[in-house]
């Protein structure tokens, strides 16, 4: 006799969110990134733990370029929560239109950044407090940079390259770690800019 | 393209890494073979003849270069020179050095010392460590590899690490 | 040279001995459980018989009782290695004698403490302890990690840079104890040992008041000769000899080098052929030492060897 | 589901075959130079680890003869220290990360799939990339070990000693850049795993029918994601340290070098269980197939699986007692050390009653996994020592410590893996290795280790610490150091007939059926070896033992997958319901020359930190070239899509 089978044709060709592959694959990512700058923080921690004073010889870092491209950052999470949704209702004008304007957001706070280092009142190779502190933003900025080249390329493919559905997906994924390296900032901007001031 | 790139690297190693790495405890033939002249000035009587460039035995050696570093400090050379800024002695970041900053000038500067303070170490220090601390020596003013010279020491960072230095003029007579 | 132990199975002191009966209960347990499991084990696969077949409920209950026999000697093997730990933590005491030992690449610098300066004795890669006193041993490092470990007087501790480990040791019965670097610490880790030496109080005292002294003058012609290569020639960069202008610090001690039983921190016995193997060719004995070949010539080297014998 | 289930004309013979025939020129690897370096298959990739792996194998295993020749005897001078520094060093580098962690993934990569009826693993360009990395990371070190620039500060680099003053010339920072290597490797090679579990997984298999081995590899995949960032912290800031002056572990400028112990072991031990679960799950598989029974406790298994996991993150001081830390938190983790045998203990109790209750085969891989109980037990109790504070002040860093481990590793992982081997050859070459030679390799074995690494027991207690490359005559240690030697000879013949046995039988062993052990998991559901779309038609699961279930037969199959291209079933996680279907990506050349490229970037900033920058456009370059789809395949049905939800969108306004 024939077994019976089950019919799978009509099923959709893509999906969103934690049903889609790719989000699990984003959501393994950002649990790796994530160890990474816990594993940094943690560093920082036990670093500061053995100094006596904190920050060792130095001025805290100025608040002023930090605020601000924390600020930035946070606003960015709105053209990024648009282009989500527009991916999500594959509504390709609007998607491209929010990644636009993400991007920008993206290409501001990278240059806020320079000025960032430039306000960290220390070198990395003048101390411990100077290396973890340079390390920490530098690495952020690693997150900043591969993201905004991942959307450049997404949103480029979205206006010329063949068109697929994975790309909606990729989309919406994109946005989900665009969130990522959104909050991982909260943490990093706190240890950066505010724990010198309370130690 | 990149591929080739990797290739090249590669192929480099071997000229780069095995000099680099080698650690010669044995005392050198080349190291216990002293130039027999070794001219202190460019000034020479009738026509220049060129002096042919020399190489110092732990010139392109990690190993070499990095006893000669513990040496400058076991022997107290910082307590005239610094780490290389100079104090009582001259400094040895620069190129302008009174008697020449080749080599074979180095060797004969520390072993038969000179005039104004700089003691003669030739027969206390063994001529392998000499060599050494003429590579370190070298190393100050980054007329050594950047890949074979010393990274920062665990002590305070008075300065940068020989590695990380910027060269302050072309390299002189004294390297290839 | 007296025979030597380096062994945790042979405890010459309080603390070694509480460890090693740790190590010994632990020993049989393990061994108990070991035998029974592969007992199981075996039994396990050796049945033919399959109409006894256990049923799963039978099979749940024994599970679960292993594990619960499991779990107990485990707390058992807790309760006694933390209460071991206590044990030798509290064997501190007030009027110890108190020795500072800095680790270098690759050898030990000894430092007897004492409060008046002019007591304090230096000597290297060779302790000397009186008989059933509390020993403080403090631990520093001047290059990369070492670990302190003298294994018949107890377990090791590290030497580690910019930090003080402390270190309580007390030898009950007197003889020579052999120690060993344990944290891998370069090229020549392996010959980085030194030698710890258990005698009765007076001998001790005997031995530290001969360390203050300083060098005896050379008497004969040969051993002045060797003298003055010593101060003028290359020895002096490196090494002390006290009572003399050689006052090299980054070398071993050699005021009484004469009274060590060992050279180049126990990689050879401390005999005239030995000493002389060494200096002529330090890099043959001991590869990657910091010691250079010194290139003196041989009647140099004999009358080096002669005054380095004076040094008692 | 199973009720929608209805029979249909799709599934005459004659169909299936015609699909089949379909499926094949579909999912058919590329052929050719750039072909070979473009496939993507998780089957071929699996291969290609699990061989690579073996073959770092055999180099290690040279390196540790060598060794054993320099310590057979007292004052041997064969080698020298500094030779012999590197050849410790690139043993256990390679054992650790060249051979232990791919092997195992190695196993994972080919069997998952194969095991949850799945028809290819998630981001298989990905997969692809991560063998290149590990390649390369292999060539790399042993291209630097020819030229004298070998790691020589142990497989722990402790700083200072691996720091910028002590770690003369570039040798610490090639085992920096190895880990870089491996690392991506790894984490990479785990995202797949995660995610093909969770997402790939036959209709029906939901997570309490996952078999044992699965569920090892997902939790192994979880251990690398959680531990292998703290050693690319670890690597990454002492790369900084000796390159750029970074001051992280110099204790003049407020750094610390027990920073480095924290993050270093903080990876370095899970990596223990990270070598070890996926053995366990191993050891499961084979005691079921040869005992014909489902392994006992299920739950209890897959619990002891996660605790081992969450305790192994919580046990690393544990190489630190002697560091002088304070007491009281030194006796936590001595709890915790001591505790984390009792999961393990479970198992072994499981497996014991499997054994007991079932009707046991002594077929080869059965003898491989008896070994792995004779030997890692002995393991497992030492580490019980190591974990007691006082008597690891005397064990730690002597060849105690070194036996302890091999019993472990050797024990716990290579025995399994070398049974898996047995078990699971048949599955991937088609062929039979010889039962014989399989017994003839394992008896010698067994004892050749036990010959080689029992003595190191007491050696350590007599008092030889580890990593020295000689001792003297007077410490009596000659007599068990040559016994060890001469049981490491008898290891290595006794591999060296496994592997006549592996290469004599891939030509002349006897053609393997499906199923030639009757074992209960999926993959043994299709041929030998499998076809590169893995089943057809694609299975579905009704219980545990797909295999060994009564309805084997009229158990439904999954049709409709379009075959014209690599169209993959994504089910849900906890059920498995169809949830829709994924195009998968086709073969292609990017992932090796992305490899090449992120290569090129770790070995260039071992010489200047400028590599970091100018690397990075390749590797854009490279992840362009992967990202960017290939032109004119754009499905015509997503317009007609887009345009209808226009529409609607439009009349809804």
């Amino acid at each position: 006799m024939t077994p019976k089978a089950i019919d799978v044709s009509r099923l959709p060709a893509y999906a969103f969110g934690h049903r889609s592959i790719m989000w699990w694959g984003g959501a393994s990512l950002m649990l790796m990134e994530g160890a990474m700058f816990a594993m940094l923080i943690v560093s920082y921690i036990y670093l500061k733990g053995r100094s006596p004073e904190w920050p060792p010889g130095y001025f805290a870092p100025v608040l002023f370029w930090g605020t601000l491209n924390t600020v930035v950052l946070l606003a960015s999470a709105l053209p990024n929560h648009f282009a989500k949704a527009a991916a999500e209702r594959l509504d390709l004008r609007r998607l491209q239109l929010w990644m636009c304007v993400a991007l920008v957001f993206g290409v501001g706070f990278v240059v806020i950044r320079v000025f960032e280092f430039r306000s960290l009142n220390v070198w990395w190779d003048s101390n411990a407090y100077g290396s973890v502190v340079w390390t920490l933003l530098g690495f952020h900025t690693l997150h900043l940079v591969t993201d905004v080249l991942d959307s450049a390329v997404l949103t480029a493919l979205l206006f010329v390259g063949p068109l697929q559905e994975s790309h909606f997906t990729d989309a919406s994924e994109n946005a989900l770690y665009w969130y990522f390296v959104v909050i991982t900032w909260l943490p990093v901007y706190a240890f950066i800019y505010l724990a010198p001031r309370l130690a | 393209m990149i591929r080739g790139v990797t290739i090249v690297l590669l192929a480099a190693l071997p000229l780069a890494g095995c000099e680099r790495e080698t650690r010669r405890y044995q005392e050198l033939p080349a190291a216990s073979s002293r130039p027999s002249s070794t001219q202190v000035s460019d000034l020479v009587p009738g026509l220049p003849t060129p002096s042919p460039p020399f190489l110092s035995p732990y010139q392109e050696n990690a190993y070499g270069i990095a006893e000669g570093k513990r040496l400058y400090s076991a022997f107290n050379c910082n307590g005239c020179h610094a780490m290389g800024g100079g104090g009582i002695g001259p400094a040895l970041m620069d190129y302008k050095w009174i008697y020449g900053s080749s080599p074979d000038q180095i060797y004969s500067t520390i072993s038969q010392g000179r005039p104004n303070g700089m003691p003669a170490f030739g027969g206390r220090v063994p001529t392998q460590q000499i060599w050494q601390l003429v590579a370190y020596v070298q190393s100050l003013s980054v007329q050594v590899p950047r890949d074979a010279g010393p990274g920062r020491d665990d002590d305070m960072s008075a300065r940068k690490s020989e590695s990380r230095l910027d060269r302050m003029l072309p390299r002189t007579t004294g390297h290839r | 040279m007296p025979a030597i132990f380096q062994s945790a199975l042979h405890p010459a002191g309080p603390q070694a001995a509480s460890i090693s009966h740790l190590w010994w209960l632990m020993f049989w347990t393990c061994s108990a459980v070991y035998v029974i499991v592969i007992a199981a084990l075996l039994v396990a696969i050796s049945r033919r018989r399959m109409d006894t077949r256990p049923s799963d409920g039978t099979l749940r209950t024994s599970v679960v009782t292993a594990a619960g026999i499991t779990v107990v000697i485990l707390f058992g093997l807790l309760f006694a290695s933390v209460a071991t730990g206590r044990a030798v933590a509290s064997l501190g005491a007030a009027e110890a004698l108190v020795i500072d030992i800095t680790g270098h690449q690759w050898w030990w610098d000894v430092t007897y403490e004492n409060p008046t300066p002019s007591l304090q004795v230096k000597t290297a890669n060779e302790l000397h302890i009186p008989v059933g006193r509390q020993i403080r041993i403090q631990l520093k490092s001047s290059d990369v990690i070492h670990s302190f470990w003298v294994p018949n007087l107890h377990g090791k501790m590290d030497l580690i840079p910019g930090r003080q480990n402390l270190l309580w040791l007390q030898a009950d019965k007197p003889g020579v104890y052999r120690g060993q670097c344990a944290e891998y610490c370069g090229v020549q880790h392996a010959n980085m040992a030194l030698t710890v030496v258990a005698e009765s109080s007076d001998d001790f005292e005997r031995w530290i008041m001969a360390q203050r002294q300083p060098a005896p003058p050379p008497s004969t012609p040969e051993q002045q000769h060797g003298l003055q290569i010593v101060e003028r020639g290359p020895c002096a960069m490196c090494h002390n000899v006290t009572g003399t202008v050689a006052g090299g610090r980054t070398a071993p001690d050699l005021t009484h080098v004469a009274t060590r039983s060992t050279i180049a921190a126990g990689t050879a016995p401390n005999t005239r052929g030995y000493l002389a193997g060494w200096i002529a060719d330090p890099q043959h004995m001991k590869p990657g030492a910091k010691m250079p070949s010194t290139g003196l010539s041989a009647e140099e080297l004999q009358a080096v060897l002669a005054y380095l014998e004076t040094l008692r | 589901m199973m009720e929608g289930a209805t029979a249909d004309p799709r599934l005459e013979p004659a169909a299936l075959a015609r699909e089949a025939r379909e499926l094949a020129r579909t999912w058919r690897e590329p052929e050719g130079f750039i072909g070979w370096f473009s496939r993507i298959d998780h089957k071929t990739i699996g291969v290609r680890f699990i061989v690579t792996a073996f073959c770092f194998f055999m180099l290690a295993g040279l390196l540790a003869a060598a060794m054993r020749l320099q310590l057979a005897q007292p004052r041997n001078t064969i080698l020298g220290p500094d030779l012999y520094n590197q050849i410790f060093t690139m043993h256990g580098i390679t054992m650790m990360f060249l051979f232990a962690v791919p092997v195992v993934l190695g196993f994972g990569i080919y069997f998952v799939p194969l095991m949850i009826g799945a028809r290819a693993i998630a981001f298989p360009r990905l997969l692809a990339f991560a063998y290149w990395m590990f390649l390369f990371s292999g060539i790399f070190l042993y291209v630097m070990f020819l030229l004298n620039v070998g790691p020589d500060r142990g497989w722990f680099s402790y700083v200072p000693l691996a720091g910028p003053e002590y770690g003369i010339g570039k040798r610490a920072d090639v085992w920096a850049q190895l880990v870089s290597f491996t690392e991506t490797s790894g984490l990479s090679v785990s995202v797949c795993l995660i995610v093909t579990i969770f997402k790939l997984r036959a209709p029906g298999m939901a997570l309490n029918r996952i078999p044992l081995f699965v569920w090892a590899e997902l939790v192994t995949a979880f251990m690398v994601a959680a531990s292998m960032p703290s050693v690319m912290v670890a690597s990454g800031t002492l790369m900084m340290d000796r390159l750029v002056g970074t001051q992280f572990y110099n204790q003049a400028e407020g750094g610390d070098p027990i920073l480095w112990q924290h993050l270093f072991w903080f990876f370095a031990h899970p990596e223990v269980y990270i070598i070890f679960l996926p053995a366990q799950g191993i050891v499961s598989m084979i005691i079921a197939t040869f005992t014909g029974r489902p392994v006992f406790g299920y739950l209890a298994m897959v619990l002891s699986l996660v605790a081992t996991a969450f305790i192994g993150f919580g046990v690393w001081v544990h190489h630190m007692f002697t560091t002088g830390l304070p007491q009281f938190g030194t006796s936590f983790f001595t709890a915790a050390s001591i505790m984390i045998v009792v999961p393990s203990g479970v198992q072994i109790f499981c497996w014991i009653a499997t054994l007991w209750s079932g009707r046991v085969r002594f077929a080869t891989p059965l003898l491989y996994a008896l070994g792995f109980f004779m030997v890692f037990i002995m393991g497992g109790l030492t580490g019980v020592m190591l974990a007691a504070v006082p008597l690891d002040a005397q064990v730690h860093d002597t060849f105690f410590v070194v036996a302890h481990f091999h019993y472990v590793l050797i024990g716990g992982s290579v025995f399994p893996l070398l049974g898996g081997v047995h078990y699971w050859f048949p599955k991937i070459a088609g062929r039979m290795l010889s039962e014989r030679l399989g017994k003839i390799a394992f008896w010698p074995l067994l004892i050749g280790f036990n010959m080689t690494f029992f003595p190191q027991h007491i050696l350590g207690l007599m008092g030889m610490p580890r990593r020295v490359y000689t001792y003297p005559v007077e410490m009596q240690w000659g007599a068990l150091n040559l016994l060890s030697s001469l049981g490491a000879l008898t290891m290595f013949a006794a591999l060296t007939v496994y592997l006549v046995n592996v290469l004599v039988s891939l030509r002349r062993g006897a053609v393997a059926t499906e199923n030639p052990w009757g074992a209960s998991s999926l993959e043994w559901s299709t041929s030998s070896p499998p076809p590169p779309y893995n089943f057809h038609p694609a299975p579905t699961v009704t219980g545990r033992e797909p295999l060994w279930e009564p309805d084997v037969a009229e158990r439904p199959v999954v049709i409709g997958l379009s075959a014209d291209k690599r169209d993959v079933l994504v089910t849900q996680l906890m059920d498995a319901e169809p949830d829709h279907r994924k195009e998968f990506p086709e073969p292609t050349v990017w992932p090796f020359l992305t490899a090449v490229a992120v290569g090129g970037l770790y070995i260039g900033s071992i010489f200047t930190p400028w590599a970091v920058v100018w690397g990075a456009i390749p590797t854009t370059i490279g992840l362009i070239g992967w990202a960017w789809p290939r032109k004119g395949n754009q499905p015509r049905h997503l317009e007609r899509e887009i345009a209808h939800r226009h529409r609607a969108a439009a009349e809804h306004a």
